[in-house]
């Protein structure tokens, strides 16, 4: 019988389907060079190495969130908190480090203990509560943290933060910003988390069909805490960062964030549904919104326009991806 | 005897205050095939889910080779050496074939996944279940649902159970796979596995079952040995009655041609088709699960783009880019997969069953309630859909209902052509005979229907003609002297 | 039993250091008085609506008079016509409205500030230089008027405007679009923002590309008095937010009395640099306890 | 076979399952109940005629948007843009109706097509680029409509409506807003069609299951795209209550409205998967959250602590509803 099915098994050669993942997987990053051309042509200062390490250093923050809701995103979810996450975690930075001048270190780790640990709730609300969906408890965790960054110092902001601090938000090394260092390691260790380990499968697997995940033996709640955790914790990282680049840690930080980073996500190429999305489409997607801010920024338009015209890019680049996607069960 | 390895007591379970399982027992020997029989909704795979923790007994015990056990999670009874294909497929969609074959059940080299471990091994299973093992590097979610359950047995293959359990791994399969997975299961029995075994097939339940167990209405009935009980036996004993027919087929003249189908051309097969269905008569179309019998209909139905060929009704052709045109134009197609093409889960029976023919009950562009209640009573009634509440939600419903709500929802569209594709899929017996029952009705009234299945004896035992595809070319039209198994699975097979 | 007069006092937030001080004015003019004085305001600067239903809500306990500093000041018109209705005197704070029957304003000629602020600039930059400049929220008349009021002073002054791009009033939005400004225009030789916030993230900005040119904001904000004092910025145009608060209220308790108040009660505007700024940081961390 | 299931059948008799319908239905309404008690006890404001007219007008304008995007949540959609589009429209608006001097009548048509335009540009960007979910589309239309809404009048405020237009938003009836007339008339209307039409009944097949639903003849694209138009054109009817509740349109009108719509819609029990929700429900859902906004103020708490306390609201209105649920699954 295997001989009897050969051809509906089609064309799907080695070569066809080696074809189809370098387009799976550079597809968005064909939209990215095709605006760096474009943006290059346009203005004399986009193309240069300074300018290249101040988009990734722009863009560190979006990229650090997008990571953070990635991966509820990988299981069907969704994570509103990660804006309020950073002003949170940011804030309490701010008190323990500046305020009660408990210093850098113990700074650092209650700011990644506050994201986690509020990340850590959203999952409880999730799964303990069982809340219909993390749209609900993520927005309530989205107020809920932000009246508490404001809450805590009464909305003062807190400055003068250590140099070690500041070094990861603005330092560089050599030309290359710190930052930005920090963005690739997290990308890697989350690439190889995803795709290495047996949770990364799973994380998967509950994106795209949850009971079937469960009837696999797989403790999906286990799983949905950790996600949203770590979801947290990301968001944690992204205040620091977010601190070293500005100094000082404010209340409305981040607000509205999050936004950006589920765009960045579904640009390249994740899915709302879950089990679909990976984590370099996701730096390519970050990387189109960063690279066309400060294109137009460079480019002297109107913040105005700005929006217009990324709300224009953002739906372009996903139909872009659905053509691709389309060609592709066309000819294979 | 020694110790079962498996033995349940007094097992209750309720859903929504509805007692479904009301005190009973079952037990399993190592190393026999036991099979579990029993109308739609008889409790078997509430049963089943009991067992392997999906669900949390209300009342009951549990002995695992002689020792209590209570399972919380599918973890805790996969990890006594229960493994289990449950009846609704549960595949996720986005992995690739290997990543679902393993699933749960990851191999892994120095803490990391081991890929390459992995795909060999499910590489050896497919072979093992007679398919091609290049499908392992395949996304799941574009395999059949007939390819689909063979996934899922092979996944359930690769544990080292002690107990398997199979809730209708059959329904969607065709003879050739049939006997594939009957191979194997029983090698497994020859190595002391035990198997729980779930189907509405009688010759199948004959062929590879040891001992039956046979539920009515949330309780045991008996315990048989399979050998020494005559089919209709069982039969009796599940509905509580005698079974006259299994197949109540009539004697009627072949009149109009109905349905035309000219030079149609499918996107994914090379040959275009052609066929008629006439008045009179129920046609058969046999074939191998992959043959494209479904993507034929779907064709048909406009459910699918085709690139040529036209299709007339009652001599008149048709336009028919969209399901939308297909049934205006009087045809109706009963869908293969239940949950995902057939139902909104999430609403009523009545909902369900008005859906397609909203446009009979309007009155001045408002609907008319009592009349689409009036229509949803009907239906429930007519096809005796157990639970009998048109008001439930579909998702509660045995399979088996379910299936009957799909059907009812057509019937309800005064549709002139009924494609009827897998229709007893997971039917009981006597559902069956039902089912085939309201075929003659339509037959009678004069309408065209066009039977789909994978079961051979189904195909002989009501159709009048029988057309076979293969790889999406036609190989056989056998009129019902002509038609035979044997000449059947020649043509389905490509040989002429 | 004899009710105390109630001044209801509506910022536009809350939540920044500026609104805060306007707070603590008002309560100390408040307690001075005897009077009970309620101050609120919507989470954030962009909470348009949200202040319109705070005067609302305001309006059903019924005070003796209403200090407002509209978000938005042609949206809070209707509601204002409502406290008219009820003879509750309406005085503005901060933001001026095009609304006849108010009974004073009381603020900053922002116009002035922009003013100051262009000419603090003309202490670093020259005729033919260029210069940046970093507008607020689209919609903030105060700070447009300031941005109006710098452009007029440079351009009189033969400075170029380079570049005029929004940081949305906020800091870390600043930091980015202050960067862009310089990766495209290297030559810029100073920046002008409209608010200490945005003044911030654009020194930011400017530290980070390693260059050394002016950065001067306004509002006199303790994180920029600190700013200055560390060398980072060189200089604010404070505006006295705590006395406008105070002012206000003293004036809503007379208007509440039925006495005649001033139609407009302007307050100071301060050019804080290098020099001033430990007397400005000692005075507002006196007043906010900090 | 009949009287063998027979007692499948259970003690769901007429009036348990009357008892679950009447929880099912004011289950949320209870909640709402509940919050306005408390209320009346703590602030002898809240419970005055005076008041409960103002929380009506002051949630007119969530409630019609609430509306705009039960529509697309019925179908498994999202409609991220109602709070753009409502700005986008009213500043069209003004522009005709001010600008341009052409009247109240060409200003209330313009602004009412300008909504239902860009929302039919919503439903196309669904249907024919289709793109994978309305969640990218509708926030890429949330930026294009924000960006052309500041860019129209070079972000200046439009003030001066005639009358008639600020009738619709600020007037009364005797005590009664008029913009409150305005949102009954909304909702009995929406009600009626979704009970009532064959559309209204797509519309949740949709929701439940798209490809059965297509199967069934129902033709998917059509519907979707008249349910994106219509939310659209109440994104429009927002405005114009808008307009005439501030006398004047501006271009950051609305911002974030669309989150507190949607969580009005899902307090009111509807289901983000789709399929689930009533227009009932989901004015109940915008009651809780603009009685205790309203509360709130009269309370005098401080909007910082105010975000909190609704965040935590949203989150326990939802669980309430979720125990509910389960509650009934156990004793019905
Ligand atoms: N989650 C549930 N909620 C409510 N009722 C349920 C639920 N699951 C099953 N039932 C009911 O329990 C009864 C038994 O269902 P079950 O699925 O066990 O039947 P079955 O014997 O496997 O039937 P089939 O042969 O059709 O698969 C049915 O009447 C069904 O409606
Ligand atoms: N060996 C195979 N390799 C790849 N795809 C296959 C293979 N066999 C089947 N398919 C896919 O499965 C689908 C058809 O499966 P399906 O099981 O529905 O077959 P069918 O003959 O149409 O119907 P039935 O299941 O009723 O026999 C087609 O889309 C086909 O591409
Ligand atoms: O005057 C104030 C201004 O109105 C506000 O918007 O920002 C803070 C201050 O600059
Ligand atoms: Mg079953
Ligand atoms: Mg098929």
């Amino acid at each position: 019988m295997a001989e009897l099915q050969q051809n509906t098994e089609t064309a799907d050669t080695k070569s066809s389907s080696f074809y189809r993942d370098f387009l799976t997987k550079f597809g968005a990053l064909f939209g990215l060079l095709i605006l760096c051309i474009i943006l290059s042509f346009s203005t004399e200062y986009f193309f240069t190495v300074d300018n290249m390490f101040n988009i990734t250093r722009q863009a560190s923050i979006i990229a650090i969130l997008a990571l953070a809701v990635l991966l509820p995103i990988l299981t069907s979810g969704i994570d509103l908190s990660v804006g309020s996450l950073l002003a949170l975690s940011a804030m309490v930075m701010g008190v323990v480090s500046v305020n009660w001048g408990l210093g850098p270190v113990l700074g650092i780790i209650s700011c990644l203990a506050v994201g986690a640990f509020f990340g850590w709730l959203n999952g409880l609300a999730l799964t303990k509560l069982r809340l219909p969906h993390p749209f609900i408890s993520t927005l309530g965790m989205m107020n809920i943290a932000r009246g508490f960054a404001l809450i805590i110092t009464g909305a003062a902001p807190i400055a003068g933060f250590a140099f070690s601090i500041q070094y990861i938000g603005s330092g560089s090394i050599g030309p290359v910003p710190v930052s930005f260092l920090v963005v690739i390691f997290l990308y890697v260790a989350m690439h190889f988390f995803l795709t290495r380990t047996t949770i990364g499968t799973y994380i998967y697997a509950i994106g795209g069909n949850k009971e079937a995940a469960r009837l696999s033996g797989i403790n999906v709640d286990k799983i949905l805490i950790l996600v949203y955790t770590s979801s947290g914790l990301l968001a944690g990282v992204a205040g620091l960062v977010m601190v070293g680049r500005v100094d000082s840690a404010f209340p409305l930080a981040g607000m509205g964030y999050e936004l950006d980073a589920i765009a960045a996500v579904i640009i390249g190429g994740a899915s709302l549904f879950g089990g679909i999305g990976t984590v370099w489409g996701t730096m390519i997607g970050t990387l189109i919104i960063a690279v066309l801010r400060n294109g137009l920024n460079l480019l002297n338009v109107s913040s105005d326009l700005q929006m217009t015209i990324i709300g224009a890019v953002i739906i372009l680049a996903v139909y872009i991806d659905v053509l691709r996607q389309r060609g592709q069960t066309k000819e294979a | 005897m020694s110790e079962p390895l498996l033995q349940v007591i007094q097992v209750k379970k309720s859903f929504s205050g509805t007692e479904v399982l009301k005190g009973l027992d079952l037990d399993v020997e190592a190393g026999e095939v036991h099979v579990l029989l029993g109308e739609n909704g008889a409790g078997k795979s509430t049963l089943i889910k009991m067992l392997t923790g999906a669900y949390s007994m209300d009342e009951g015990e549990m002995y695992w080779q002689g020792e209590k056990v209570t399972f919380e999670t599918p973890s805790d009874s996969m990890n006594v050496g229960i493994a289990t294909i449950y009846q609704e497929l549960n595949m996720i969609p986005e992995l690739k074939v290997y990543e679902n074959i393993f699933l749960g059940n990851e191999r892994h080299r120095f803490s990391m996944l081991n890929r390459k471990h992995m795909k060999r091994k499910a590489r050896e299973l497919l072979i093992r279940l007679g398919q091609n093992p290049d499908l392992i590097e395949k996304r799941t979610g574009s395999l059949g649902i007939g390819l689909q359950q063979i996934i899922e047995i092979a996944k359930a293959l690769t544990t080292d159970a002690k107990l398997l359990i199979m809730d209708e791994p059959t329904s969607s399969l065709s003879g050739t796979e049939v006997e594939q997975l009957f191979a194997s299961v029983k090698e497994l029995r020859k190595e002391g596995l035990a198997i729980i075994f779930i189907s509405h097939r009688l010759e199948e339940i004959k062929e590879l079952g040891d001992r039956v167990t046979i539920l009515r209405d949330g309780l045991k009935v008996e315990t048989l040995p399979v050998k020494e009980t005559i089919s209709d036996k069982m039969v009796e004993l599940m509905v509580g009655r005698t079974l006259n027919e299994k197949f109540p087929k009539i004697e009627s003249e072949r009149g109009k041609e109905g349905l035309r189908v000219d030079g149609l051309q499918i996107a994914m097969y090379p040959e275009p088709l052609s066929f008629s269905a006439y008045q009179g008569e129920i046609l058969g179309l046999a074939g191998l699960v992959g043959a494209g019998r479904t993507e034929l209909a779907r064709a048909i139905f406009g459910a699918d783009p085709k690139t040529q060929g036209s299709i007339s009704i009652f001599g008149q052709e048709m336009t028919i880019n969209s399901p939308k045109d297909a049934i205006q134009a009087g045809l109706a197609f009963i869908t293969e997969d239940r949950k995902g093409e057939g139902l909104v889960l999430g609403q009523t029976l009545r909902f369900n069953i008005n859906l397609g023919s909203l446009f009979k009950y309007k009155q001045a562009g408002v609907l008319k309630k009592r009349a689409l209640y009036k229509n949803g009573e009907h239906y429930v009634q007519e096809l005796n859909i157990q639970p009998a509440k048109a008001g439930m939600k579909a998702r509660f419903l045995s399979g088996g209902n379910q299936q009957k709500v799909v059907i009812a929802k057509w019937l309800s569209t005064d549709a002139e052509v009924f494609i009827f594709d897998e229709p007893t899929r997971g039917i009981d017996v006597g559902a069956k005979v039902e089912v085939y029952r309201l075929m003659n009705e339509l037959i009678e009234k004069g309408k065209i229907v066009v039977v789909i299945s994978s079961e051979l004896p189904e195909l002989l035992g009501m159709c009048d003609r029988i057309l076979v595809m293969h790889e999406g070319t036609l190989t056989g039209d056998f009129d019902r002297e002509t038609a035979s198994q044997e000449r059947i699975m020649r043509a389905a097979t490509g040989g002429k | 039993e004899e009710s105390t007069t109630q001044v209801t006092v509506v910022l536009k937030t809350l939540s920044s250091e500026y609104w805060q001080l306007v707070e603590a004015g008002a309560m100390e003019a408040g307690k001075e008085l005897g009077i009970d004085v309620r101050v609120t305001g919507p989470s954030a600067e962009s909470e348009i609506m949200d202040q319109v239903n705070l005067i609302e809500d305001g309006i059903v306990q019924q005070p003796d008079a209403f200090v407002i500093a509209p978000i938005q000041p042609s949206s809070v018109v209707p509601a204002l016509e409502r406290a008219y209705e009820r003879d509750i005197p309406v005085l503005l704070l901060d933001t001026d409205v095009e609304w006849d029957k108010k009974t004073s304003f009381v603020g900053t000629d922002n116009y002035s500030a922009g003013q100051a602020a262009g000419k603090l600039m003309l202490e670093s930059v020259e005729e033919g230089d260029e210069v940046a400049l970093i507008t607020g929220m689209p919609g903030n008349t105060a700070i447009d008027s300031r941005i109006d009021g710098a452009v007029d002073v440079l351009e009189e002054n033969g400075v170029l405007i380079a570049a005029r791009q929004s940081g949305d009033s906020d800091k870390s939005e600043s930091v980015n679009v202050a960067s862009n400004i310089l990766q495209r225009n290297p030559e810029i030789k100073g920046i002008y923002a409209a608010s200490d916030d945005m003044a911030i993230g654009a020194y930011r900005a400017v530290n980070q590309t390693n260059l050394d040119i002016p950065v001067i904001g306004t509002d006199g904000n303790l994180e920029a008095t600190e700013n200055i004092i560390a060398g980072g910025l060189s200089g604010t145009i404070a505006q006295s937010p705590y006395d406008m608060g105070y002012q206000s209220v003293i004036a809503a308790a007379k208007a509440a009395s039925g006495q005649e108040v001033e139609a407009r009660i302007p307050t100071e505007i301060q050019t804080i640099t290098e020099d001033s700024a430990p007397e400005q940081a000692e005075f507002i961390r006196g007043v906010l306890n900090r």
